[in-house]
Parts: C-alpha cells; structure tokens; sequence
C-alpha cells in the first residue's frame, strides 16, 4: 500500500485502474498506523479474541455506511439509517413474535421494510425533489417515533424464534468464537464492491453523482435509478436492524439517534466524498475499521472516557489530513 | 408574572373538569420511565385526575427538560411533578410554578430546592452501595471489578457511580476498581465497552452496570465473550431482559427500585397537594436486592416489571 | 531593451510544461507586439489553452522566461497577472451563477459604500457604465446562472476588459458566438488595442483569422512552428502548419435533398417560455440545419423534443406514431439523442475518465444480467478515441484534464456510440479544430447515408451551409423559413434570422 | 448545478431578485399555516406567554443557525456548533466562576472561545483543506470531550455572578415575561442580515459557495476568507453558549449532541442549499421559527412524546415540499 507513491505516471490500462483503488489503500495506512500503535500500548488488544470484538462492533455501523455509500456516491445524504434501523429491528419483533412469522419470514420481512423506508426516501428525493437532507432527517424522527409506537416504547422479545440471535450470534469456526454476524458483514461487503464496481447500478451511481444533469440529458432514467439507490441502502438498514436485534435478543425501540453520523463519518474517512462522484467500498469498510478500532482500543487502553473522544477526533482528522497530504504528493 | 393561568379555565389539554397534573419526567423511552408512568397513570385513574408525562429524549438534554417544563406551566397545570435533571437550571421556573400557586411534587432522584411540597424517591446512593455489598460478598472480597455506568453527569449516573465506588474504597481494601466506562445505557455500545474491559483485564472479577441498558449490555458482553460464570454481574433496575439474566445465572442479582411506586406516590401527593392536604417532606420508595433465590417472591414481584 | 518601439510588450521563451502522461508544451515561445492582435492556432490538445494559463498565473512553467515590457517577471498567482496587466477570458467560464452580472464582474473590487459595506446601486451603475462604453446589452442585476451560454461569455469579456489590462487574452470567445455577436466582439476589440496594448486571441474559426489578426503563431503537439503575417498568409497554409498536412475540403459541396420517409413530425410545438407554433419535418437521412441568432429558441426546440423542458402545445410524431416525451430518459429509449451545446454542465462528467463519458448512453447495451462488460467499452472507447483523433494519454484519463475540444469530441463520441434514429447535435463542433472537424462533419455524412435523421444546430453558418440538405431559420422562438440547401445563402438566412415579429408576421 | 428540472428562463433584473427573496416568504407561508393550525387547536398556543416561550426556545438554536447558515451558503457545514456551543458555556463557567473574571470579560471570553474553535475549523478546511464534514465532525468530538474534561464531568454554577443569568433571563418589558435573550436573538437576526446582504463578507460568502474555484481566480483570498466565516458562525456559537449556559444558570457540560443537525435543518429549511451558493437569513430564521413552533405546539397539544418526533418528521417534509411545488408553479 505504501507503493502508490513511487508508481509512474505513465498509465497503461491496468496501472490507471489500480491508481483509483491505490488511493483508498492510503487510509489502509492510517488505519495500520493506529492497530500497531495499540499492539505496542498494549499487550491485550491484538488477540484473536478482541479482534472478533472489534469486527462485531464495527459489523452494525459497517453494514449501515455500505449502504449509504451508494446514497452518497450519487451527492446524496441519508441521516434516517439510524433510527431506520432501529424501526427495522422492531418489525423484525413484530413479525416473529407478534405476529407469529417463521424466521425467514420475518427476517426477510424486516429487510424489505428496510427497502420501503430507503424507497420512501428515494421517492421524496427523486420525484418531490425534497433536499436529501431533509427528506431523510424528516423520515429519520418519523421512523424513531413509529419505533416507539408500534412496540409500545417497551422492548420485543423473541421467545418464539430463539433461533433468531443465532443469525448474529451463532459460532461458525469450531473452536473459534467466530460469530455469523461477522460472517455476514463481510459477504456484504462483497456484495456491495460489486455492486458499486461491476454493475450497471454502480455505474449509474458513480454518473448521477458526478453529473446529473448531464446524466439525465445522456438519457439515463435518473428518476428510478435514484430510487433505487435509496432503496438498496434500505436493504442495508433492514439487515443491519435485523442483526442488531439478534445480538441484543431484543428489539430495542429507543437510540439509533447519532449512528447515522457515525456512519457517514465511515463513509468519509474512506475517501467517499459528499460532494458525490467519488468513493469506494473498500474505503469505507476501512473507514469504519479505523473507527471500531479507535473506540476499542482507547477502551482496552482504559483512556478515561472524556479523552476518548477527544482522541478519537483528533485522529481522524490526522488519518484523512495525511490521506489529502499523500494524494496531493503524488 | 402574566403565565396563562389555566388553573380555573377547565380547558386543559386534558379535558373535562378533572385536575390536571403535569408530569416532566427525566426521560421517557427507558422502561423504567414506562413503569414510573405506568404507577403515575394507576393513581391518576384512582385519584379521577388527568396527567399528562413527558421527558426529554436523553438524560443530558437539561435544556429539553427546561422547555418542556416551560411548556408544562404555559398549560396551567392545577399541580406538576418533577424530576429534574439539573436543580438549580430549574429554579426560575420553580419560583414561576410557586407564584402561581402550583404545587410542584418533586419525585425520582428529588429536586434541590425548598419549593416541592414533597419528593418521592430512591437513594440512589444507597442502593448502589448496597450493588457493591452484594458483589464484594460474591467475589469473596477480593480481586478487580469495573463498571459500566449509562452516563457521566446526570445525578443517577453519578450517585450510582459514587456509591459503589465510595462503598468499595470504605469497606473492602482488597477489591480494586480497575476501570468505569459510560455506555449511554444503549445495550449494544455497553457490549462492546465491557468487552474491552474484560480484554483488557484478563483476572477481572465483576462488572456493576448502573441502570438496564449497562447491565444486559455487560450480560450481553459475557456471553459473547463465553465467559459465563467466569465473571460476577452485578445489576441496577429489571426489565424481562435482567430478569432472564438472572434465573438463567447470568447476572447474580441487581437492584431495583419501585418505579411504579415512585408513579404512583407521585401523582398521589400532587392530588394531596391540590386539595391542600399537609404532606410529609420526604417519601422514600425505597430500593431492593433481587436475585435468583427472591426473585419470585411477592415482595420483589411487586417492584420488578417486564 | 529600454527602446519601447521594439522591446516586444510581452514575449516568453523556453517554455515548457508538462501534466503527468502529457508534454502539453515544449520549448514554445510566442512574441506580442504593442498595438497588435495576435492569434494563436493548432489543434485540439495543441497547448494553446495551457500557454496562456502559465501567462496569466494559474499553472507554473517547468521551465521558461517571460518578459513583459522587457522585464522579466514572474507570474505568481491570477490576482498576480491581473496587477500585471495581463487579462484572460478563459476558454471554460468562470462565472459565479447565483451572484448577478455586475457581481461577477467586480468580484473582489466591489465599490464599497464605506469599509466593510457595499453599495450595490454603485456596483450596478459601474456596470451598467461598462456595459454602455462596451455596447453590450446585459443586464447587471441578472443572475448569471440565468443567461445562456452566449451571454456568459458575453460577461467574461466585459469582465476582462474592466481590468485596466495592457495584454488580453481571449481563448475561443467566439466559440459560442454568432457572426453578429462576433462582430460585436471584433469592434471592441479593435478598440481594445492601441498602441500601448496588444491582444492574444485563439480561435478555431480560421475565417476570422483573417479579420481580425496581425500575426499568427502556431503551434503544433506542444511544439512552436512558426508565426507567420495574417495579411500575407493563405489561410490554406497556416491550416497545413496547424495539422502536418493539406486540407482539401470543399466549403458547400452540393447536396440532393434527402427524400426518405418522415422519421420526426414536430407540429405545433410551444413552450411557456419562448417557443411559438414551431413545425417541421425530419427525414430518413437528412441533416436538417437550425440557424438563428442567439436566443432564438434552437437550443429550447432541442431540449422540448427531448423531453428535457416541457411543453405548452404541440405534438411529436415518430415514423408515424404520435409520442409523449416527459424526460431524456424517454426520448434516448424511442431512439432519440441530444448532444447538448454546454458541455461542462450538461454534457460531461468531468470528474470520469474517457472510457466512462463515451459508454455513459449506452450502457444497457454493454451490460449483461447487471454486469457492465468494462473489456468491450474500453474496446469501444479505443476505437472512437482513435476514429475522432481524441487527445488523451489513454481512455483512463479524467475528462476534465482534456483540452476543450477533446472534451467536444468524448461529448460526440458519446451519441455515435449510441444506435440512434434521430440525433439532436446542438452546436457540436464547438471548439474544435480546422481537422477534426473535417473528421466530424464526415462521420454525420456517414451517419445520414446510413439513413440516420439529424438535425444539427449551429451557429457558424458556413458550417450550416456546407452540412445541411435543408435550413430551418429561426427567430424569437418561431421557424421563419426553411430553406433547401440550393437556395440558402449567408445573405438570406441573416434576413430570416432577423425576421422579427414586431416587424411583421411570419411568412 | 445538477439539477434536472427545467432551466430558468431569462428574467428581468428587478423580477429575478424580487424571486430569491419571495422564495423564502413561501416557507413563511408554511409558517403561517402551523400557527394558525395550533392556534385553532389549543387554548393555550396562542397566548403571549406562550409565544415568548417559543421564542425563547428558539433563540440558541436559532442563533446557531444563523451563523452557520453562512458556512452553509460557502458549500460547506459546520457539525461542531451543538457540542463547540456546550464548550463555550463551560468555558463561561471556567471565566466566571473558577476564574472570577467580571462578567463582561467572562462573557466576552466565552464568545471569542467560539470564535477560536470556528477558527481551527477554518483553518482545517481551508489551509489542510479537509472536508467540512470530517474537519467539523472531528471538532465535535474534541468539544464534547473537552467539556467534560474542563468542567470535570460537573456542571458549574455561576454562584460567584448571579448577574449572569440576567442575560438571557432579564425582562426587559415591564409587565411582561419578554426576556432580553430574545432580545439579543433579535438583534442578532439583524446582524447576520446585514452581515450577508450588505458587506463584503456576505458576498464572498455567496461568492465562494457558488463557485470557489472562480473566485479564486478572481483573485479573492479565498483561503483568508473561509476562515474568517467559520471564525464567525464560531461566534455565533460562543454567544449561544453564553446564552444557554445563562438560561440554565449553569454551565452543563453534557448535550449538545444532536443539536447541529436541528441547526442545520432550520437553515435548510429556510431554503438554503446545502450544496452551496444560495440562501438567506430571514428563509433560516423562518426555519428555526418552524421547528421551535411544532415542537412547542404539540406539546401544548399533549399529543403523546412518540407521536411528536413522527408528526415533526411529516409536517418538514409537507412544509418543503410544498416551498418546492409553489417555486415550481412560478
Ligand atoms: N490539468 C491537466 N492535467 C493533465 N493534462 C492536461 C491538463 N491540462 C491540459 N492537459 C493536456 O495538455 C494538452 C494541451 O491542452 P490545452 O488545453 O493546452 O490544449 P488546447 O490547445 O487549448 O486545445 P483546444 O483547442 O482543444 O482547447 C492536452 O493534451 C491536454 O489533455
Ligand atoms: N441554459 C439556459 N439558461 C437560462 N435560459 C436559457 C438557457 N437556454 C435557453 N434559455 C432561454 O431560452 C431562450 C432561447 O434560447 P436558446 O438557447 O434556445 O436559443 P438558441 O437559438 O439556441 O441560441 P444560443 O445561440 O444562445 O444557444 C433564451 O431567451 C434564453 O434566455
Ligand atoms: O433508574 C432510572 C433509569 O435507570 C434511567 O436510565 C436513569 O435514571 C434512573 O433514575
Ligand atoms: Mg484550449
Ligand atoms: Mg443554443
């Protein structure tokens, strides 16, 4: 990754793709820096057993800023993953338990509910022409009210379905507490590369937001193509709410206020620029690496809390300085 | 001052010729503020008055708490009750409530000032030095604890903190406090801080989490980490969720409060107040141990809830 | 050196300058006398446009001297070049679109009515003071967004000329102009120079070469060629300087009407805004030219067909069978293509490479099950980089790093890649060279032979002329007259294009 | 720059700048229509006291709002301002109380700790050139720990100046509760109108959100001039501070979360575009004025808590979308 520098100017096909991916392998380096500092601070944080910690932490938040690189790829914004989220967590409670669904049923119940909030918005963005700030942020109190009003502002359960937590929690390599979840995380990642690299769905999003006026004159639907975008980072919300209520065994109605930042800030650190045209997967999964990481191991440091944040905004603003300084250098 | 006085109107939010009473809680989403509601709607029901209960969103939001209480007076309440998040940030509005003849019943963790005609609450103090007295006794008086506290600055946060802490340092020299992280009571983020702890403290003995969110948070971590029994969970307040903990052995025990007690005494005492009966200073609510071996027991029944 | 009536007003040597893959100059140099018009020509990607940023302080030279007055100086910044007195009218604008004219104009010198206030009255005034000695009708409190590409540049110009500049440097003004509007620009810029003053223009429209300039330099690959007299040269042969050969391209080859069936009946199309009753016909392999001043509605009757702005009245028939189109997304599906004339806005993603622009249209037709087949589009790209003579290090290059008529040609490659039955082509060869336009004008040819309908707006009439099989004329959002090939001339589709309804009905 | 809708039409001078300023008179509109909405439903909503309620409930937000609508229309945002605003109240606190500056000194102290914080966020976005995003996120972390660690995780009290909480408290009409915060909120409106539509300050604002680029070229010091606009929205924020910590008689050094994006969203109601070039202060005075009326109706309404979030998300989205309709129409 430190390679990139000493690359040479002349592009031949292949050497310019690499150049695009190279640059988000330079935040790979911050986050490197910052894992080997806390390896030398201390002796309890590279273990196989905190690093499955630290992916677990980082799966929800992870799963949530896949999706919404799409959204901001395209110039977009969406502040409603968060509390999305959570209202997805409490259909899942809904459907299995109150509503007696199989587990598949109500998983994938829960998914596609996702995919309706992440429509709504796509509708409101691409045919009312509402600012996607707006638009989300609107459906973001909207979805943490209903949370509260349709579980009754108390937590749902999942007696019926314990099978349900498995799909979070459920070991995968023997002797290894390797969780699903993890599992899973890492599947969408490479669903969502895909996606954004090799289809014509990433293709469109990469256009819109790079122009879309110019898009939408070059005879490109931007109306539905915009829709759709939302409504994929829906998916991504309904199974990040689907996996945080089988961690917790629990739909919790409350919270989920402050993730959507989170998650943003995921997508930003990555190199995905708000500005849209730009970004990466694989930016953003090391984005959300960079934050799991910081959070855990200040913890396992036992940095008193106050620091903690502190630290943590200071090192992101010296992981993406560095990021700019080395990109300019080239 | 030139408040809307609504005491004599009849045209409350609430309709009818009941008394009103406003309640602004310290919150509203936590199921303990449920429970407090709950007990509050009870004696409402009882008493043949209207309440209605609002708090703000999180526990650090005084200036939410400020305007709803605003909001509350500018209603004109025949009494209120409150919680407050910060005391002395409510003084003006108290001294408002007070010139308008609005008898103000102070409940939950009380309110610093001469004007409520009463307080129905829990010493949260006590009741975390009595966690810390249960988890002394079950780790054998020695060894490393933590905790996992839901906020740094809120007087329930703290007193819990402080209790347990004080209480430690006081009676048992060879337990060590080893760390005390705030999760924000959210069940996910006090996983994963507990799991940093644990990692970070191999030869670690307990962890207190101070109110629902930081205990199944801690729980949550424990399982996760397979250590189930290896580390003593001590807890505050129930919910189904605690309740499970503890009859599969996952939590030692916790304590609770009375919160639909608190409710209950609460809107009790403001119906006193409005028909101008004397009340006493203080109501204590009282708080209690609760483990696997009482948990079925009437007394503790009656103060947990699901 | 001291001697004013030699020393050069602005010379530079030894300049060179290179992008990471491209030598965009080496070893140039370029001599401005006092009171002349000098003219810079080549082709696209030739360095014209990047010569002249190192003159005005936006790039710095790897290597080079300047001199101005026969002092050496070093251009540190634009504000730099501007207390200099050297003022440039960029080949892409620079405008600000939500501040207003006088706005954009007096940006960081605005009038103040004491310290840190404004007086807009005053700024406005200025303007307009500007705007009268210019003899330029803008209006000053418009929003800049507002006004079409045409009187934006309009708005460059008055901008650099309310620099006290000594040196202006014009890179393709013209390209968005008309020849009235051109004739506008020529008289202020014949006022412009004097004898303490000169002018750096660059143009591709080798008519004007003639008109306006003393000299002429060319340049060539980034290299100097040689700077020969405007008066004494045939314009045949600064064009083989420019392109390494001879052009031998007829100016108005005849053409037979083209009879094929209708592929587009426009009937009685009207927009709120502008366009008034406008009908026409397209047929299976014609080209049908739009002339008309600017604002006449050409560029509104383009973007009504194609959905892009709606319409009041009117229908739209295609190969017989009416049809409602309420955005591109609908016309580019029913086998309609319009290239638009501003290409950085509407054209381009200029933050995408090449490959992406030029598949950006037809990208379903490379895609199978979802999946984009990058191998074939980058075969596809190579092909029409080479076919239009695209200069680019390779079809990974971002658009933006183009020169302007590169960026023209990725804009057109983009519509041939896509199989279209009609293509709306609104000022295409906008900045584009002498040879590539050639290269262009024969590809549309082609295109219609193979029984594809184009209409092809454009604002250089011998373009019209020598392209059309017919003329639409248009004025103040009416078609005044369409004309066959034959019988169009210069003459009478100015009388058209200046058929004012005030003056009276339309035949 | 993006957009798809139908280009403007050519408008005459006094027609186009009459149309900015009636945009936001549309989203007054809006406005008009919630009031006499509550007005019709409580009793108690339309009560003098009560309107000075809501007034005061929109003066810190409200004047948060104002001085990052200037960072707004520059393109950029400014996500410090809730948790910067909660540090200057603690730094209020440290002036007066641990300090014992008089109260002028401590208040004026506080406001310039404002400024100095929206000055390293100026010179992180315009000198290392970090988005505003990131740059402004990472300053959100630090103030939020900073209060903590400065106030020692303690409200402070101003025993030592009782006069202070005069400042936001103080009646200024006699016979009536008309508190001189609201005054100031006022005055500041006033301020930051001028401050946009007459000084040279406003026009690069709008100048350098239209187009940075250009302006530069222009040969405006586009980096000074960055700065000095997240130097003052930073002023803003330090008189929020003082006015907020006045409020509550003390200096919390907790919250502040959460309170930048209702900021921002009464900017962006107010009409002004997130993506840079547009905007005014009456459009986010009216925004900030939108919020603090629903809020504030519904609770007088008594309409239950998890019914206010879902009925505030609705009536933004109906409020933009109908600002976006009649703009349209025209
Ligand atoms: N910022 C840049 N980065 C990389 N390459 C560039 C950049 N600017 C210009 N070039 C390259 O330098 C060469 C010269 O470009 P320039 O814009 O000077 O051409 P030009 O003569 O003005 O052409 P045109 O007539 O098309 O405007 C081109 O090959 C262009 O692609
Ligand atoms: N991009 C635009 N922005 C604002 N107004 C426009 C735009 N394009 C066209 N108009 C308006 O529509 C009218 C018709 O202009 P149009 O561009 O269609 O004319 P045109 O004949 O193509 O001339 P031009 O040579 O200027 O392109 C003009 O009066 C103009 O004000
Ligand atoms: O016990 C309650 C709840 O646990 C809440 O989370 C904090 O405040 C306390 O009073
Ligand atoms: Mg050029
Ligand atoms: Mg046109």
């Amino acid at each position: 990754m430190t390679t990139t520098e000493t690359l040479p100017s002349a592009k031949t096909g292949i050497v310019g793709r690499m150049r695009g991916q190279l640059q988000q392998l330079l935040a790979f380096a911050s986050l490197i820096i910052i894992v080997i500092f806390f390896a030398f601070a201390s002796p309890h944080f590279f273990t196989t057993s905190n690093i499955v910690s630290i992916l677990v932490a980082a799966t929800v938040t992870g799963i949530l800023a896949l999706g919404t690189t799409f959204v901001i790829i395209t110039g977009g914004i969406d502040l409603s993953i968060g509390t999305g989220m959570v209202l997805c967590g409490v259909m899942t409670g809904v459907f299995l338990t109150y509503w007696g669904w199989p587990l598949w049923a109500g998983v994938l119940g829960a998914i596609l509910f996702g995919a309706l909030i992440g429509f709504i918005n796509g509708l409101n963005v691409s045919v009312l022409k509402i600012p996607p700030f707006i638009a989300t942020l609107a459906m973001m109190l909207v979805a943490s009210g209903l949370s509260l009003v349709i579980s009754g502002t108390k937590p749902i359960y999942f007696k019926e379905t314990p099978g349900f937590s498995s799909i979070m929690n459920l070991s995968i390599i023997p002797g290894m507490r390797f969780p699903l979840g993890v599992a899973i995380f890492l599947c969408m990642i490479a669903v969502a590369a895909i996606l954004l690299s090799y289809t014509i769905f990433g293709r469109y999003t990469f256009s819109i937001g790079s122009n879309e006026a110019a898009t939408a004159l070059s005879g490109v639907n931007v109306v539905k193509w915009k829709i759709l975008i939302y409504t994929v980072s829906g998916l991504f919300v309904g199974l990040a709410g689907v996996l945080s209520a089988s961690r917790l065994s629990s739909a919790q109605p409350t919270g989920g206020m402050g993730l959507e930042l989170e998650a943003i800030a995921a997508v930003v650190i990555g190199g995905t620029s708000l500005q849209g045209g730009k970004g990466s997967i694989i930016g953003t999964v090391i984005g959300a690496l960079i934050m799991a990481v910081l959070t855990n191991g200040l913890r396992i440091m036992s940095i008193p809390q106050e620091w903690q944040s502190v630290a943590v905004g200071a090192v992101i603003l010296i992981a993406v300085y560095l990021d700019i300084l080395r990109r300019r250098g080239k | 001052g030139c408040t809307d006085s609504g005491s004599g109107d009849g045209e409350t939010a609430a309709s009818g010729d009941k008394p009103y009473v406003a309640i602004v809680s310290k919150g509203f989403q936590h199921q303990f503020w449920q429970a407090v509601k709950q007990g509050a709607e009870q004696a409402a029901e009882e008493f043949d008055v209207t309440i209605t209960f609002e708090g703000p969103d999180t526990e650090a939001d005084v200036d939410q708490q400020i305007q709803m209480l605003q909001t509350a007076l500018d209603k004109g309440p025949d009494a209120i009750g409150f919680a407050a998040l910060d005391s002395q940030a409510a003084d003006p509005l108290l001294q408002q409530a007070k010139d308008a003849n609005i008898p103000v019943v102070a409940f939950d963790s009380g309110v610093d000032s001469d004007i409520p005609v009463t307080t129905a609450s829990t010493d949260n103090k006590a009741a975390a030095a009595e966690a810390a007295k249960q988890m002394a006794d079950l780790i054998g008086h020695e060894g490393k604890v933590a905790l996992v506290v839901h906020d740094q600055t809120s007087v329930t946060g703290v007193d819990r903190r402080d209790g347990f802490v004080e209480y430690m340092e006081k009676n048992e020299p060879k337990i060590e406090i080893v760390d005390t992280q705030y999760g924000g009571g959210d069940q996910a983020k006090s996983a994963d801080l507990a799991k940093a702890i644990i990692a970070a403290n191999p030869d670690l003995k307990g962890i207190y989490g101070s109110n629902e969110g930081s205990a199944i948070g801690v729980v949550q971590a424990v399982t996760e980490l397979d250590m189930d029994g290896k580390l003593t969970v001590v807890g505050f307040d129930s919910g189904k969720a605690q309740i499970d903990a503890i009859k599969d052995g996952l939590m030692a025990g916790a304590i609770t409060q009375n919160p639909v007690g608190i409710g209950y005494e609460t809107v009790k005492a403001a119906v006193a107040a409005i028909n101008g009966e004397k009340l006493p200073k203080t109501i204590d609510t009282g708080f209690f141990w609760y483990d696997k071996s009482n948990i079925d027991s009437d007394e503790i029944k009656a103060v947990i809830y699901e | 050196m001291t001697d004013t009536a030699v020393t050069p007003l602005l010379w530079a040597a030894g300049v060179s300058k290179s992008f990471p893959g491209v030598k965009a100059l080496q070893n140039v140099q370029i001599e401005l006398l006092r009171g002349e018009v000098l003219s810079l020509v080549g082709e696209n990607g030739a360095g014209k446009s990047t010569l002249m940023k190192l003159l005005s302080g936006i790039y710095t030279p790897d290597e080079g001297e300047f001199f101005l007055n026969g002092e050496q100086i070093t251009i540190a910044n634009p504000r730099h070049a501007q207390e200099l007195g050297i003022s440039i009218i960029h080949q892409e604008f620079n405008l600000m679109n939500d501040l207003t004219v006088a706005q954009n104009i007096f940006i960081g010198r605005e009038p103040r009515a004491g310290g840190f206030f404004l007086s807009e009255k005053q700024l406005n005034a200025k303007a307009q003071e500007l705007f009268d000695r210019l003899g330029l009708a803008l209006d000053p409190a418009q929003p800049v967004g507002e006004l079409t590409v045409a009187r934006q540049q309009m708005v460059e110009i008055a901008k650099a000329l309310s620099f006290n500049a000594k040196v202006l440097i014009m890179d393709e003004p013209t390209a968005a102009l008309n020849d009235a509007e051109v004739a506008t620009l020529f008289d202020l810029i014949r006022r412009f120079v004097g004898p303490e003053t000169g002018v750096i223009y660059i143009s591709h429209r080798m008519d004007e070469l003639s008109v306006i300039s003393d000299r002429i330099t060319v340049l060539r690959d980034g290299q100097y060629i040689d700077t020969v007299d405007a008066q004494a040269t045939d314009m045949k042969r600064v064009i083989s300087l420019m392109v390494g050969r001879e052009i031998t391209s007829e100016a108005r080859p005849s053409l037979e009407d083209a009879e094929g069936d209708v592929v587009l009946r426009v009937d009685g199309l009207s927009t709120k805004t502008l366009l008034e009753d406008v009908s026409f016909d397209l047929h299976r392999g014609e080209i049908l030219g739009f002339a008309g001043l600017m604002g006449a509605g050409r560029t509104e009757v383009a973007r009504a067909i194609v959905g892009a702005d709606p319409i009041s009245a009117g229908t739209i028939t295609l190969a017989g069978k009416e049809v409602r189109i309420g955005s591109p997304a609908v016309a580019a599906s029913l086998g309609i293509g319009y290239l638009s004339e501003d290409r950085k806005t509407l054209g381009l993603l200029l933050e995408r490479d090449v490959a992406e622009n030029i598949a950006l249209s037809s990208l379903p037709s490379y895609t199978a099950a979802g999946f984009v087949n990058s191998g074939r589009i980058r075969d596809t790209a190579r092909d029409y980089v080479q076919k239009l003579s695209i200069k680019t290090p390779s079809i990974q290059q971002d658009v933006k790093n183009l020169s302007g008529g590169n960026q023209q040609k990725v804009v057109i490659a983009k519509w041939l890649v896509k199989d279209c039955d009609v293509l709306i082509f609104d000022e295409p060869t906008r900045g584009i060279d002498v040879g590539a336009k050639d290269e262009i004008y024969a590809l549309l040819n082609a295109l219609a032979a193979e029984g594809k309908a184009i209409i092809m707006i454009s604002s250089e009439l011998p373009e019209v002329l020598r392209m059309s099989h017919r003329i639409a004329v248009m004025s103040e959002g009416r078609i005044t007259s369409i004309l066959p090939n034959a019988e169009a001339t210069q003459e009478n589709i100015m009388e058209y294009a200046t058929h004012f309804s005030a003056e009276g009905t339309i035949k």
